[in-house]
């Protein structure tokens, strides 16, 4: 089943998408780019902003629900996963987008991440990866270097870093992919085809924290070392070559979709329809519910 | 004659012990009695000891504790296990499986010299009849049915059904050995006549089942569509209830990988417009106290419910305790509100689990049921219930002009804001749990925080005059006040009963609603009383603590409270009672020590 | 002349407002001034609106609060901001950028007119002495050094510190941009002298830092080797510190990936023998709610300091509340003590949270530490602390026979039991969430967990007549009582001043100890009291409703509760007196209204 | 460094390290079959009881450090990580053991395995993998397969189960192995190996539930489908190769060592051990701490 169904590109523009609120990021944040992408997929999509429910966590980039104009839910530190398979699961009609950072998706959240992922529930989860606590001040990320100093690290870091995109491939996800804002259209593009895609999908996004972050995380220190796999004709239905690429995370930095599942399973939304058609014949009326505790005879 | 009889059966864990209580609790329903039965076990899975606790009577049973009228040992190890649970005194009847090898005169029961007492051949007579050991339950059963004249049509069919799969032999050798029960008590006559007397309203058959699938049960029927939960004992049949039967409603069962996961995707359900609950116990309503204050500061309606265990940390999970009211009440960080229910008894889950889906809907919150492990898990049998008597509420949406310029946590007279859901055209909104203004763009201003948190309190104002959420059984002006909750009500109206005939004015209170505390309801319940006491179950008297917050609860009500496991009875809240009015009588400006357990 | 100095200081992000107040507040504390700074910022993390807010004076400093004697606006649009952060009066000294072309009798303020205004061009003086706009900052606490007598060599002393190694010119340029300062002041003179008087203890230099920083120094001072946490504002600094210095000492800081398991960490540190702590606020205090519990019924000391921020949920993140005092005594499921402990200021953090450690490792449990965003985060100037006043207690150790036959729960007289752990021969034992004997085995029964819910809350027993952790102040016998705790404590002790300025006749009690509640003291206190208030910053006003559950507190006491951000200033504090006791004169039987905010 | 010195194996007996407590697991279950094969891991590996720290969660499995002599701690569901790397930190001379079940292990506590082993702390982690949640009796497991009934899925599991052998590669374990209690002397081999081992060493058993596990799981059924790694020639130094049979499990089940890193990184410990080193001559003594904070003159 297609997630959503493509309606004619006309209908909406990138500016439709975006809220009167004044993000109030620092000048320069990575995270302006991200929602800039963000409203141009959805205009591309054409999906009404109220059929859009969009879920964060909390941190900096866990701001952008409200710089658009869905509905938007700036939840809690890391539960935005579970809060969002509830959206989907309990509405499938929606279209269903969320939004988190390093530390929010990958040390808090990161224990919900395998299981959105094996139950393959239909949203599109866009992580912004600065390798760094943004909202507050500077503290080691999981997803910082090894070494790295940072508020929380004086002596430097002991730990290796998360890999987002070797675990989600491990946790067997059906679209991976990685954008940056440095290159816009890449970006835009790569979001508009992970909602399209019928099933879960990960955007990691290199959006540079120019506060807290270090030189080369800046766009400008990406510019010199961004590879593009369409360009590279990587083949993203290669999912071994996805992961070869997926372990250069930290050296590399490719942008472009790693994997795309040629023939994706079933999501967990198919599951349920299915159910919901066999089962709800056996229903009795709600108020009848009771009659389910009439004793019969045992021995 | 008897109208009232409580049987302990305690065995092995194959020995059958808890289906023949089943089998006797049903047939009773089906006669029309009223029936409690409690189930306990060691703490292994399979193959510990198990007991049951059958209480049958003629009239409402408020409770199933007491001392035994009839105690049933397969083996005396197994019963002895249980110790407290299964009281015998020198009334109870005892009968027990001659193959123990222990005399009717020296039965290993400390301190007690039980005066009827029956040794019988039960493995013996289950290998004769039914060809197997296995069948010792429908002896017992038999034995059950003979002596105290309850269900023998009923059971007869029952062993048809149960065994016709296995052919004509079978079916015929347990009917046999069920027979020889029959027969066996029958040529054994008690001096006194113990068979149960016909029940007081008629013998219209009941409904047989225990808290858990009725809350589940009563879920549905307020129109839940969403549960998303992780197993844990003793709340997990509510899930597994719900998993059979939601999805022909179109609802969704959604067991999550933790209890904060499955908490989360409740409130996302619920911010997507659905009925949406949670069932949890002590430990998963420790790990669930975030994302309940998300809930309560982005107004979203769902049902939590806390079926309580012994705590703290996992203490004693498979045994009732009233000890969660703090956390329910106040867990959250920071100043929020929501509002906490308890049931009585298993009949009584139907219409609070109903309140619970009404008040979450109706003030866009969160409300904490709270259940616990005796209830959850006990069988009664309930009196058939007219569900079309009941009210069922939905969220107020913002229609028309509301739209137009939508404020969802627009700061109305009521507190109330109509509240739209995704996919709902111009109600689209940023739903937060940091603060906001009224439409909802995050604010750090102390003047709009005042008010949200005014306006989130005093939603709740019309609550405190629910006085339909209490009980009060007795006389108006009587000066001698009892308050209990949750499962432990039942026994304190049985100890009304009982003070009431020593001839003591007392009346009792029953709060279902416990948070915000009622206010009018307890200094109108309050405004006679001299003396009393708070009965509860857990060491620190936490509805007595936590009516004290609000009400000046009088100086000589004092807490009768005891840690769990072990039930309070009435026999206790009536020797407390005595020691209150003796001290009050002799020094009424005396204040008695503290009561707590 | 001066003796107590509020200045406030607004301007954007870049304009170093606050390295402005920084370098004040240290000249001062160098020149034995008390002081506090506190800082504020928009929502932005950088490019937003900057403030702060110094006060100081000859004599100890109570409270930031107060109306400004001074204001400084580098622009109005930010300054406007802060709103009532930065309250001015007619009797303000205001003063003011010129280039933001207003003229200084049409300032930007609703309703005030301050009389005494400066227009100064602080940019062109920046840019004419120091060649760059960036030195606004310099010609700042140069003009306020001018005109009320502090920190002069001090500053220009830190001038030549920070641009030494920028060169000479750089240091020259700075100079004398602070000269610009001095000197403009000292060409506008006030009409009245406002430079600061003499310290009244004289001019010994004082310790200069904050909340969190004093609190982790202390828990070093304390012993600590084991810090697991997660960061969260306003907690953060905490973890920072210790960062910096815990590894000196042998100890690690381990940064988990959530609290569940920074806790966790810090609980089997605890397990292994070590002092440990953890930091957090509202939502992390949320999420190691079953992790406390855990920490209770194994009796495993450890700190955990929670740095309050407004709520509920992600709430008020940078702004200071009072409303997680319910969650700190009653979060966890069951029945389960922890004691509370609050300081009441920067100095204080270090007593109390030496004593959190000992009260830690002497009852072998749990300490919840209430800290708030205030006081973590503002500065202070804090007199020398002699350290080897203090007492460090370690956790009692089994030794000889008592490791004989080993019964780590050894129900004895104190209920503390001595305490193993890993490593050390014989002590072996099984640690569990789960209900157990004295020898840790796992136990369902209702005898052995009434025993133990009894050992684990009768050991805190000693802790209700700790004296020591309260401090009363004013006469023993006053009619009127105030009760304030944490950082508003100070709100009231200034109050309590002004009240007895104006005759009125009395006192106030700060409790240190929160939890469990210390009956004693709060009834002696009471004895004599006829009206009186608590006065805290939360909506629910969480001591006075805890005091209640234990406490008659006098009917004529009431709540004087605020919700956060907003702090309360004495002179609410003093309104709310004087109506209660005109309400009190007239009827004193009359119930006023509750204040609850 | 070798996170145990070798002792005399002489010293103790498998006997040493069981408790007098009897297990109340249900006959026949193969939890038993694991403290067995623990017991003779640490006669064989020789530190004595009182050096070791048994760290659980909450399950069945959980409840096996109350069965040894060893220092027990049987904790919350899902937190014996956390709370291990506590223990190890705080004192690194211990050794430190972890059980789980697949619940605790990969559902509740699946957030903290990939944290620990990225940090390669030096402990050993043994989960009872039967596929079920057998103390709260028998509800769906996240390795429990797809379409499985239970009584949390009584229409079947719409999921696809976890991987803990993949996974736990995935986050760069050094060490990762796979017994059954049918093959008793090698789970306790097994085991020993991974005490031994420099660095996070995980285990994964096929411990079957004989109360609510399929037929299959059981010990009988295992036994037509076990394959020793070690029989079948694997190099457990071949990390792809680990990662291939990883890939069929719930499939295959094979036993011994997937994957042994032969140049084993760092241990966290002695990162900490180096730091402590360093800079323990910076210390000023406690109670001097405070003079950290006199002031001195500022800008
Ligand atoms: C339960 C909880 N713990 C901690 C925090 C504090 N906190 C807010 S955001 C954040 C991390 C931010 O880092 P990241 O997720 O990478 O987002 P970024 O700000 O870098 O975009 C933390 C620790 C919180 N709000 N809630
Ligand atoms: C926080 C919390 N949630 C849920 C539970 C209930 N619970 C105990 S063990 C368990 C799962 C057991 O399964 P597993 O981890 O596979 O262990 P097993 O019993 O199969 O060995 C659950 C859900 C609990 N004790 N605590
Ligand atoms: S702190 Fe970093 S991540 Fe946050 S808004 Fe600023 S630049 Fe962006
Ligand atoms: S329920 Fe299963 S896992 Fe638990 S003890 Fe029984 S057989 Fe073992
Ligand atoms: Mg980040
Ligand atoms: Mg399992």
């Amino acid at each position: 089943m297609n997630s959503v169904e493509t309606l004619p590109v006309e209908r909406f523009q990138a500016g439709d998408f975006k809220s009167d609120l004044k993000p109030i990021w620092c000048p320069g944040c990575g995270d302006f780019g991200v929602v800039t992408a963000l409203t141009r997929a959805l205009a591309a999509i054409g999906r009404p902003p109220h059929e859009i429910a969009f879920v964060s966590g909390i941190g900096c980039s866990s701001r952008i629900p409200g710089y658009t104009t869905a509905y938007g839910f700036n939840t809690v530190h890391g539960r935005s996963l579970p809060i969002a398979q509830g959206i989907k699961l309990a509405n499938p009609e929606l279209l269903v987008l969320v939004a988190s950072g390093d530390g929010d998706g990958f040390s808090i959240g990161g224990g919900h991440v395998p299981h959105v992922i094996r139950r393959n529930i239909d949203i599109t989860y866009i992580v912004m990866d600065n390798q760094i606590y943004g909202l507050t001040k500077g503290q080691l990320s999981p997803t910082s270097p090894r070494g790295r100093k940072t508020a929380t690290s004086n002596f430097g870091s002991l730990e290796d870093p998360v890999n987002p995109l070797l675990y989600v491939l491990g946790y067997g996800a059906s679209f991976v992919a990685q954008g940056s804002p440095l290159d816009m259209a890449g970006l835009a593009k790569l979001i508009e085809e992970g909602i399209r895609f019928p099933g879960f999908a990960f955007i990691n996004v290199q959006s540079p924290c120019v506060t807290y972050g270090e030189e080369d995380q800046q766009l400008k220190g990406q510019r010199t070392r961004l590879q593009n796999l369409g360009a590279m004709g990587h083949d993203p239905s290669d999912r071994a070559k996805a992961i070869e690429l997926a372990r250069e995370y930290g050296t590399k930095l490719y942008t472009g979709v790693l994997y795309r599942n040629p023939t994706p399973g079933p999501t967990y939304g198919d599951g349920v329809a299915q159910r919901h058609q066999t089962l709800q014949k056996q229903a009795v009326p709600r108020h009848d519910i009771l009659k389910r505790f009439i004793p019969s005879p045992t021995a | 004659m008897s109208n009232d009889l409580i049987i302990g059966i305690a065995g092995a864990g194959g020995d059958g012990v808890v289906s023949a209580g089943e089998s006797l609790i049903t047939a009773a329903a089906l006669e029309g009695y009223h029936g409690i039965m409690t189930k306990s076990f060691g703490s292994q899975i399979r193959g510990g000891e198990a007991s049951c606790r059958l209480r049958l009577a003629t009239q409402p049973v408020l409770n199933p504790n007491g001392p035994l009228d009839v105690a049933v040992a397969l083996n005396w190890e197994d019963f002895r296990r249980f110790g407290g649970e299964l009281p015998v005194e020198s009334r109870t009847i005892v009968i027990y499986e001659s193959n123990t090898g222990v005399s009717p005169d020296r039965l290993p029961l400390e301190g007690v010299k039980p005066s009827v007492v029956f040794s019988v051949p039960i493995t013996q007579m289950a290998e004769k009849f039914a060809g197997t050991a296995k069948a010792k339950n429908i002896v017992v059963a038999g034995l059950l049915a003979g002596w105290f004249g309850i269900g023998r049509e009923s059971m007869l069919t029952g062993i048809r059904k149960k065994f016709a799969k296995k052919g004509a032999e079978v079916v015929n050798g347990n009917v046999c050995a069920f027979q020889a029960g029959l027969d066996f008590a029958e040529a054994h006559p008690l001096k006194e006549d113990r068979k149960l007397g016909a029940p007081e309203a008629g013998r219209q058959a009941k409904l047989l089942t225990d808290g858990n699938d009725m809350c589940a049960a009563a879920a549905i029927f307020a129109g839940c569509n969403f549960f998303g939960g992780y197993p844990i004992t003793p709340s997990t049949e509510i899930m597994q209830f719900l998993d059979r039967e939601i999805w022909k409603y179109g609802g969704t069962v959604f067991q999550a990988e933790d209890e904060i996961a499955g908490l989360g995707a409740v409130v996302g359900a619920s911010f997507a417009g659905k009925k949406a609950m949670t069932a949890t116990s002590g430990p998963g309503m420790s790990l669930k106290t975030e994302m309940l204050g998300l809930a309560s500061i982005a107004e979203l309606p769902l049902v939590c419910v806390n079926v309580q265990r012994g705590g703290p940390s996992t203490g004693l999970p498979t045994k009732a305790e009233q000890s969660d009211l703090f956390q329910a009440a106040f867990s959250a960080h920071g100043d929020c509100l929501r509002p906490v229910l308890a049931p009585v008894s298993v009949a009584d889950t139907f219409p609070i689990t109903v309140e619970a889906f009404n008040i979450a809907e109706h003030y866009q919150t969160p409300v904490i049921l709270l259940s616990d492990q005796e209830i959850s898990q006990r069988k009664e049998t309930v009196d058939p219930i007219d569900t079309s008597k009941f009210q069922i509420v939905e969220r107020r949406r913002p229609a028309g002009a509301e739209l137009a310029n939508y404020a969802r946590f627009k700061l109305t007279d009521s507190g109330i804001s109509p509240i739209s859901h995704p996919g709902m055209e111009g109600g689209n909104y940023l739903a937060a749990g940091i603060e906001h203004d009224e439409k909802g763009r995050p604010t750090a201003s102390g003047e709009m925080h005042a008010k949200m948190n005014d306006k989130r309190f005093n939603k709740f104002n019309p609550l405190k005059n629910r006085r339909d959420l209490f009980v009060t059984i007795g006389d108006q002006d009587a000066p001698i006040g009892l308050v209990s909750w949750g499962s432990v009500a039942g026994v304190a109206m049985e100890a009304l009963r009982l003070a009431k005939d020593q001839g003591m004015h007392v009346k009792l209170l029953i709060p279902k609603l416990l948070f915000p505390v009622a206010e009018p309801v307890f200094e109108d319940f309050f405004a006679s009383v001299k003396c009393g006491l708070f009965v509860e179950q857990s060491h620190q008297a936490q509805l007595y603590r936590l009516v004290r917050m609000y009400v000046d609860v009088p100086r000589q009500v004092k807490p009768l409270a005891k840690s769990g496991s072990n039930p309070i009875q009435p026999g206790d809240v009536l020797e407390c009672l005595r020691k209150l009015v003796v001290t009050m009588q002799c020094n009424p400006n005396h204040q008695p020590e503290a009561m707590v357990g």
